[in-house]
Formats: C-alpha cells, structure tokens, sequence
C-alpha cells in the first residue's frame, strides 16, 4: 500500500448523468493511471460510453500516471461550435 | 487576441466591430480577414430542435481555445485571431461561435479560420444537450471526430 | 442575394447585418455563415501604398458577381450570398470586398465563401491602380490568375 | 467587301492608358473575330500587354466573330478583390 493522494473528479455533460453527481473528491492509494481511476470509479456500471481524460485541464492517454492533488476531469467527446 | 464564453445571447457581428475598433482598426497590415459564425439549426439529424443545452469545462475550455487560436497564430503566420462560444440555453437562430482571423494576405485568414473551427470542434470541452419536444438528448459528435488519444470505450 | 457596387466608402458589418436583418434574421435552417473582408493594405510587392483608385466595367462586373454567387449556391447548396465591392478612391485599411455565404452546415459555407472570392480575383473586371507616392501603377494580377482561354499576349 | 457593321468598343485599365481613350465607335467590315479587330485597332502600337476580350458583357475566346451591335471591351486580366 503506497502514499495516499487526494484527487478532485469533475464530470460532464452524459458521463454525470450516468454517474450521478457532477464532482467528487477521494483519498486513493498512489501509483494509479487515470484508466486506472476510471475502472475502479465505474466498477458496477455497465456502458458502452466513450470517455475522454483530462489531467489539470490538459487531455491524457490512459496510462497517465496521477499525483496527488491532481484535477482529473471525465467526459465524452465534445460537441461544440 | 480575444477568447470568451458568453453565458447570455450575444451579437457576434457588434462584438466583432467592437474588437475590431480596440485593436486592429488602424492596422494597415492587414489585408484579409476570415470569419466563421455558427447559429442554432431548428433540426438536427432529421429531427426538429426546439432549444439547447450548451455546456462547457471552466478554465480547460478557454485553455483549449487560447491554444489553438495561438497554434493557429504560428501555423498561419495570422496578425490576430478571435474566438467567442456561447454556453447556456439556446435557441434557434441564436449565435453560438465566431471565429475570426486577420493577416495580410487572403489565404492565411482562410485556412486559419477554418483550421480554428476544426480544432474547436474536437477539442474545446463543450458539449450540447438538444430539447426536441419529445425529450433531451446529448448531441454526438460527427464520426470522424470520436476518436482521440484518450477515447476509451469502457 | 445582393450583389453590389459601392463608390464611396462603407461599414462592411453594418451591411452584413442590415442584409441580415432583412432577408436572413429568422432563417433557423441557417447553421453556417462565412464572411470575408479583403481590405487595403498600405503595402504591396514591397513597395508602400498611399492610396488606391479602383476601376470597373459597370454592367459586365454585376453581370459576373450575380453568376459566381449563383454558381456557388448550386455548387455548394449555400442558402444564399453576399458580395459588395468598392470602386473609386481608397485609403489604406478601407475595406474593399466582403462575401458572405450562409449555409446549414460550415463546410459548404467556408468552401462557397472561398470559391467565390477565387473566381471574383480571376474573372470579375476590376483594375486596381495604385499611388506608390512615387507614382501610379497598375496592379499585375499573381501569377496564378494571368491566363485564361481569352487571354493573348500582342 | 461584306455589309458594314457597328461595333461599340470600351477600354479599360492599362488598356485605355495605352489607346489614350476610354471608347470608340466604329464601322467596319463583317466578318471580323474579336482578336482581328484587336489586330486592327493597335496595327501602330508595340505593346507586350496581355488582354482579354469581352462581347456583351461575356468573357470570348480569340476567334469570337463580331456582329453588327455589339459592344466589346478589351482590358488587362483583372485585379479586384
């Protein structure tokens, strides 16, 4: 079991929807990929739904590794102008 | 160069005069300029759209639209470059993006504009939530645009 | 459709959005809308420009415009088109042309936009004569644009 | 010699700087393209000057044969936008 570290989720748009809350904060063991947090936040959900990751505002691949106090943000692909 | 997201209807054209007249009204250099403006369709993939949802991620989306109109200063050697997104509830026919560039020649401001709108369309962290009268629905994004670095289907 | 020969100096937005307003303002299949300004630069093949006189062919100039936008209202199903055009004297930073498209979705209005304005450069009779302060000259059309079936060299 | 024809001609540009007038009208022989005619009107001149031809307000090729009326122009290839 490493260091905890403490992360700030945001949701958007129909990944809120699907998890029912629109931001979180959580205390998590370290050495985690932002995949990783995604798996474990949506492990008794079911949904075909594409995801995309942003770490601090800046997009990520899934093996981005996350530190303690990062912002991590998920939501599906965007749709504006 | 100008970024904003604008939470209530707007005029994009008074806006665009407005800039224009602080910064680039006297510039001689500038020979072109290229402008986009976006505005609510009353239908969308075959149905009919009574207004819309359009909601976005502070502090990344204006990240993400700085960026890419300074991406667009580099590429397209543009004098100046200008981006204004609606966010809020929307209805038909009101404005919801302008894009505008300056630069010396015609070909610049053509392709910068258009390269802007593209960029914005798969990265700017907006999304649209349409009322069709029959319920809400997240709009989708055109199928060339799902797929990114970190799209994952889970 | 407006197709426009103006002698005097104009607001280009302003006659966008008083055409707007009238023809356009509640069309809610509109989603797209392309705008190019071309305006005069106070430079030009390395050389600066004092002024400018702008030349046409009244008649065959309005004769051209109607058809270059009508062709790319077919070409590119626009919704419909604007351009206006200076001729007489101008100053640097005055604007010259504006076109505007309107479409449902941005491709065909960028790519109308763009077409319009190629094929005004190329087959729309202006003369461009400009004051270098050293004296006049008439702009040479880029190279691109100098031949056509009815060009001939005597 | 085939019937007389009156043809309207317009110069424009570098066009009217080099014919040192704006328009002319003038009775000439049938049977004449518009570039004949262009060959008539600058027999005295030297000039390397591309041109273009239009009758009636439509751009013709070289061989475009004049009829009684019509209104010509020659002008250097275009500059606006």
């Amino acid at each position: 079991m490493g260091k905890v570290m403490k992360l700030y989720i945001k949701y958007f748009a129909s990944v809120r929807d699907m998890m029912g809350k629109d931001s979180e904060v959580i205390d998590i063991d370290t050495n985690l990929t932002v995949f990783g947090l995604w798996e474990t936040l949506t492990l008794n959900l079911k949904s075909d739904m594409k995801v995309m990751f942003a770490v601090n505002h800046e997009y990520v691949g899934k093996d981005f590794k996350l530190k303690h106090g990062d912002e991590i943000a998920f939501f599906p692909p965007v749709t504006g102008g | 160069m100008k970024i904003e997201i604008i939470d209530e209807k707007f005029d994009p054209w008074q806006s665009l005069v407005d800039y224009k007249r602080d910064e680039l009204q006297n510039n001689p250099k500038i020979g072109a300029s290229s402008v986009f403006l976006g505005t609510m369709r009353d239908f969308n993939e075959g149905d009919e759209v009574e207004s819309m949802e359009l909601e976005h991620y502070p502090g990344m989306t204006e990240k993400y639209l700085t960026d890419i109109v300074n991406n667009a200063i580099k590429k397209y050697k543009i004098i100046d470059g200008l981006v204004m997104h609606r966010v809020g509830h929307l209805n038909p026919t009101d404005p919801i993006v302008i894009v505008a560039t300056w630069s010396e020649h015609r070909d610049n401001a053509f392709n910068a504009t258009r390269a802007i709108m593209e960029s914005l369309k798969v990265e700017a962290p907006f999304w649209k939530k349409e009322d069709t009268g029959k319920g809400f629905r997240w709009v989708k994004p055109a199928a060339s645009q799902e797929t990114t670095e970190s799209t994952n289907e889970i």
